[in-house]
């Protein structure tokens, strides 16, 4: 199977799941459809009835970690192809990994100095 | 042929569907996802341009970014929800303009460059990932590790500006 | 064909895990009690929340069941039976999971409920936590295999199981899993009792049970993951090789599913400290040692 | 910002005729109370008058701004009047409640918290349980009937009121009670002690999703709610291995240490009190139970750990008392033909010690002030949840014990 037939594949999957998915509700559909009632559509708050959205600005205490997190991400992008011919280029592959992660882990450190590994 | 036209087209045209939205909806959360699925048909376009390590990596890193754009566009920008119906456009006139020079221009380079012969056979994927691979540890190392310092820097940077040292927390802190 | 054979099998697999997981909890092991289940909820109303955003409300749980469903596809169960043998699979699977975690944030954000919202950026937070210890073990894994192909990595473990050759990875990958499918211990984005199910809050009905399908097919894929990554996948005396997968995924599912009823819910402030003073450290070890561990004794 | 609108209050005071105005959408009126078709809101009432358009929603309408002079959307003139995070981070903050029905809570507690993000910003807490007609205000009852409305006051605790209520009435009809009878009351005090705290045992391990120790401890406690004395004794080595295993759970101790302290406090009851170093203990003036070899359990470190670790111990010493009790009783109803007085007494009940004032007149009783633990406890959730995180303050307030239904407001 070529590449594109994979993707191919992978993209049918991903469509059937979609009709899966819409044929249950269709079958959910046929025993029968729910009821409108007051007050049943207002979102779980344990028992009592609010109204107010809760839209707002939302205080994410582990911003600290985000920050260094999307460094993280982006490194992972030169490790695989790394990891892929690590055993057949060797030590210089090692060190040169070495180099990088100690940089890397530079970051970490001082991101944890300065307090931004805690919630905030 | 037919198949690498189909996800190129397909996905091309979901990329600027969802880059549109990012712009016509008044939701920043709706704008953020909206990115990120614009991100993501751009990765599915590389797997049709048989790049699979580039297209798999942009799908798989893109999910996570755009998410923690996501939450630091709910923490800092007015009315997350959209409930006020905010317009999310500016400078309309001139986005125009610049967006029409663009389009004109990459148009133009696509019709009027001359490309040579088209490359028919590309390395298979694990070649490519290989070839990479070597490339990194070979030609493109100073490159490589010259990406290291960027990104450290950049992680030094955010968090100078966004966290609040620790003696100076303590102070305000009451308990 | 195959990928039809494999998509059967992995609903066969949900509906085990959701026959072991009530069998855990409950130490009743019936067969039927999934599908009564199944068909009670479909029977039941499915209440849409008042002003929601809805696009994100009913594509949560269709994208949370693709994103599992597409991440089993590149895991062999034998050397055949595998749906798209992708020359990255061990990055694909990444890229596939990540995509739990937009699920969750929709289905968090779209109801406009204070629990399911909370919910959804506990998920990010744990996100944050878990992602590199999925990654950076596989990455460790990929350099014994010399490949990112799925296969492969099987192969490579003929002589040794990783969870032998790599037993810190194994660890990380592990614990890592359990967050990612939000099993208990890491339930922080659906517990019950801080948060009232959080962002499975406001589903109920067909879209709930779509929801659970999910978790339960998300179950299964990490767990075949770890056997293809660190359990020597297939391989084994005397069984075939289907049925050497099939035992091992459903012993992992079950370890999975049994920690968490062992210990109390952890607090996001301590995974998150955990995750990043202890756990990346940890993996970057893990890296080193594997790196020095290629080198000398293959 | 259009949410600052939301919290100003209107001069409603003359009959000037009043619209409904969404918050968030200033262009949906209506002429009645109701909610927003756009996004739910509760209308706000606003006075008709020449300028009902409020001018502060220009500031949203960016296509119509004239940019030159950057009037648009500044941050910080946005956000100057909102409540700042202990980070500085000025964030809108929302309520959410938590209760009458909610898993991790006492039924018909109602905790209203705060958020900022999952931290809790301030809570209010209440109890919506009906139990204000139960004690006689200005209707005097006679003293049987006395004592079983006070054994319903509490269904978490009915055994410890009943007894209370025995004891006042006797203490005012000066009544003598024979030892035997009251070292039976001491171990059915002390089996309802071991019941009640196997369910905050429960109760913790539901807030903290330990279903092994939800499991284990709900069917302890189920067995010992109506078990005789021998079935007591039988649950001993099933509660040590209990014990045994908490000690070996991983993440308990991370969930649990430094978490929900607080200051001793003359308003700390029961457990609560004696993790946090203070011996208050009804029992230890009693001679009945010095007789028997009461001894407190204390811990110094007020956290939910030390609450934890003071529970299991109590659970032990209690079993310890029923064996030495030799009975328990079932306390029939008091016989106070036509006695009057004042009468006191104080029980501790296992969330604390209650302490009942009543006189007596004839044989009925004709007032009674009751103080319970709960009550006290209730007033401490503001200061036990401030700055927490979400989980963290839910499973303080459940360590507090609370019965909803105790509490006199």
């Amino acid at each position: 199977m070529s590449s594109l037939q994979q993707y191919g594949l992978l993209l049918g999957i991903t469509i059937g799941t979609v009709g899966f998915v819409l044929s249950l509700f269709a079958l959910a559909r046929t025993f029968g459809k729910a009821r409108r009632e007051p007050g049943k559509d207002v979102p779980a708050t344990a028992g009592q009835l609010s109204r107010d959205p809760v839209w707002v600005r939302y205080h994410a205490r582990y911003y600290g970690y985000a920050l260094l997190f999307l460094a993280f991400d982006m490194e992972m992008a030169f490790m695989y192809p790394w990891a892929v011919v690590y055993k057949q280029v060797g030590l210089v592959a090692l060190l040169d990994m070495g180099v990088f992660l100690a940089i890397l882990f530079l970051g970490l450190l001082y991101g944890w100095s300065q307090g931004a590994l805690r919630r905030q | 042929m037919t198949t690498q036209a189909f996800f190129i087209g397909f996905f091309g045209l979901a990329a600027v569907w969802f880059g549109v939205v990012v712009f016509r909806t008044h939701s920043m959360m709706r704008s953020a996802l909206a990115l990120l699925f614009s991100q993501t048909a751009l990765g599915a376009m590389f797997l049709g341009m048989q790049a699979e390590f580039l297209g798999v990596l942009q799908i798989m890193m893109m999910a996570t970014e755009m998410s923690i754009m996501a939450i630091f566009m709910v923490m800092f920008m007015m009315d997350p929800g959209g409930l006020g119906e905010m317009e999310m456009t500016h400078q309309k006139r001139l986005s125009l303009v610049a967006g029409f020079v663009a389009f004109t221009g990459a148009a133009a380079v696509a019709v009027l460059f001359d490309w040579g012969p088209v490359v028919s056979v590309a390395p298979d994927a694990a070649q490519q990932t290989a070839d990479l691979g070597l490339e990194l540890l070979g030609r493109s190392m100073l490159i490589f590790e010259t990406a290291g310092i960027t990104i450290l820097t950049a992680m030094i940077a955010a968090t100078a500006v966004a966290i609040l040292p620790i003696e100076a927390k303590t102070t305000t802190n009451e308990y | 064909m195959t990928s039809l054979l494999i998509i059967l099998l992995l609903l066969a697999g949900a509906y085990l895990v959701a026959v072991l997981e009530a069998w855990i909890a409950n130490g009743r092991l019936r067969f039927a009690t999934p599908v009564l289940a199944g068909i009670a909820m479909l029977g039941r109303e499915s209440i849409v929340p008042r002003q929601p955003d809805r696009i994100f409300f009913e594509t949560a749980p269709v994208l949370l069941l693709i994103s599992a469903i597409l991440g089993a596809m590149v895991l062999p169960l034998t050397p055949d039976l595998i749906t798209t043998d992708l020359a990255t699979g061990a990055l694909f699977i990444n890229a596939a999971l990540v995509y739990v975690l937009v699920a969750l944030l929709m289905a968090g954000w779209g109801p406009d409920g204070a629990y399911a919202m909370i919910g959804g950026w506990r998920f990010l937070g744990q996100l944050i936590a878990y992602a590199m210890l999925i990654v950076m073990p596989i990455t460790a894994v990929a350099m014994r295999a010399e490949s990112l192909l799925t296969t492969q990595i099987v192969v490579s473990q003929a002589g040794l199981w990783n969870i032998v050759y790599q037993p810190l990875g194994f660890g990380l990958f592990f614990v890592a899993a359990m967050a990612l499918a939000f099993l208990p211990p890491f339930d922080l984005a659906t517990a019950n009792s801080e948060l009232a199910s959080g962002v499975e809050a406001e589903y109920s009905g067909v879209r709930l049970a779509v929801f659970r399908l999910a978790r339960l097919t998300l179950v299964m894929t990490l767990a075949a993951a770890t056997v293809v990554f660190y359990l020597g996948g297939w391989q084994g005396p005397w069984l075939p090789p289907w049925a050497w997968s099939g035992l091992k995924i459903l012993a992992v599912t079950a370890a999975m599913l049994l920690a968490g009823r062992l210990m109390p819910r952890i607090r996001e402030a301590d995974l998150m400290a955990w995750g990043w003073m202890l756990g990346i450290p940890l993996a970057l070890l893990n890296i080193f040692l594997v790196g020095v561990l290629v080198l000398v004794w293959p | 910002m259009p949410a600052e609108t939301s919290h100003t209050p209107h001069h409603m005071s003359h009959t000037a005729p009043v619209e409904y105005t969404c918050p968030m959408h200033p262009e949906v009126v209506q002429h009645k109370p109701g909610s927003c078709p756009k996004c739910g809101m509760f209308l706000e009432p606003r006075e008709v008058s020449a300028d009902s358009r409020p001018d502060e929603h220009a500031g949203m309408d960016h296509s119509a701004m004239n940019h030159d002079d950057m009037a648009f959307m500044s941050m910080i003139d946005v956000t100057k009047d909102l409540p700042r995070s202990n980070d500085g981070l000025p964030m809108d903050w929302i309520d959410v409640p938590f209760g009458p029905f909610f898993p991790g809570l006492p039924s018909a507690l109602l905790l209203i918290l705060t958020l900022d993000g999952d931290t809790v910003a301030g809570a209010r807490a209440q109890t919506l349980a009906e139990n204000t007609a139960l004690l006689p205000d200005s209707a005097a009852m006679d003293a049987e009937h006395f004592v079983e409305r006070l054994a319903k006051l509490d269904p978490l605790a009915p055994l410890a009121y009943r007894l209370l209520a025995r004891r006042a009435i006797e203490n005012a009809a000066g009544v003598e009670i024979a030892p035997t009878t009251a070292r039976g009351r001491i171990g059915a005090l002390e089996r309802e002690r071991i019941a009640s705290h196997l369910g905050w045992l429960a109760l913790f391990a539901q807030q903290t999703g330990f279903d092994w120790l939800l499991q284990r401890a709900t069917a302890l406690q189920l067995h010992s709610q109506q078990a005789n004395r021998q079935q007591m004794l039988a649950l001993k080595p099933e509660i040590d291995r209990l014990k045994k295993r908490l000690q070996r759970t991983p993440l308990l101790k991370s969930r649990s240490v430094g978490l929900g302290q607080l200051l001793p406090d003359d308003k700390l009851r029961g457990p609560v009190a004696r993790a946090a170093g203070i011996t208050d203990d009804a029992r230890s003036t009693d001679p009945a139970y010095i007789a028997l070899g009461f001894k407190t359990s204390q811990r110094n470190t007020s956290d939910i750990l030390a609450r934890l670790q003071v529970h299991l111990d109590e659970i032990s010493h209690s079993l310890v008392l029923i064996e030495a009790a030799g009975s328990i009783d079932t306390l029939p109803l008091p016989v106070v033909a036509d006695a009057s007085g004042d009468g006191e007494a104080v029980v501790e009940t296992p969330r604390g010690s209650a302490r009942l004032q009543l006189r007596l007149d004839q044989g009925r009783v004709i007032s009674a002030q009751l103080d319970t633990p709960s009550t006290q406890h209730l007033s401490l959730i503001n200061a036990l949840t401030e700055q927490q995180a979400l989980g963290d303050a839910l499973l303080a307030v459940g360590s507090l014990d609370l019965s909803p239904w105790e509490i006199r407001q």
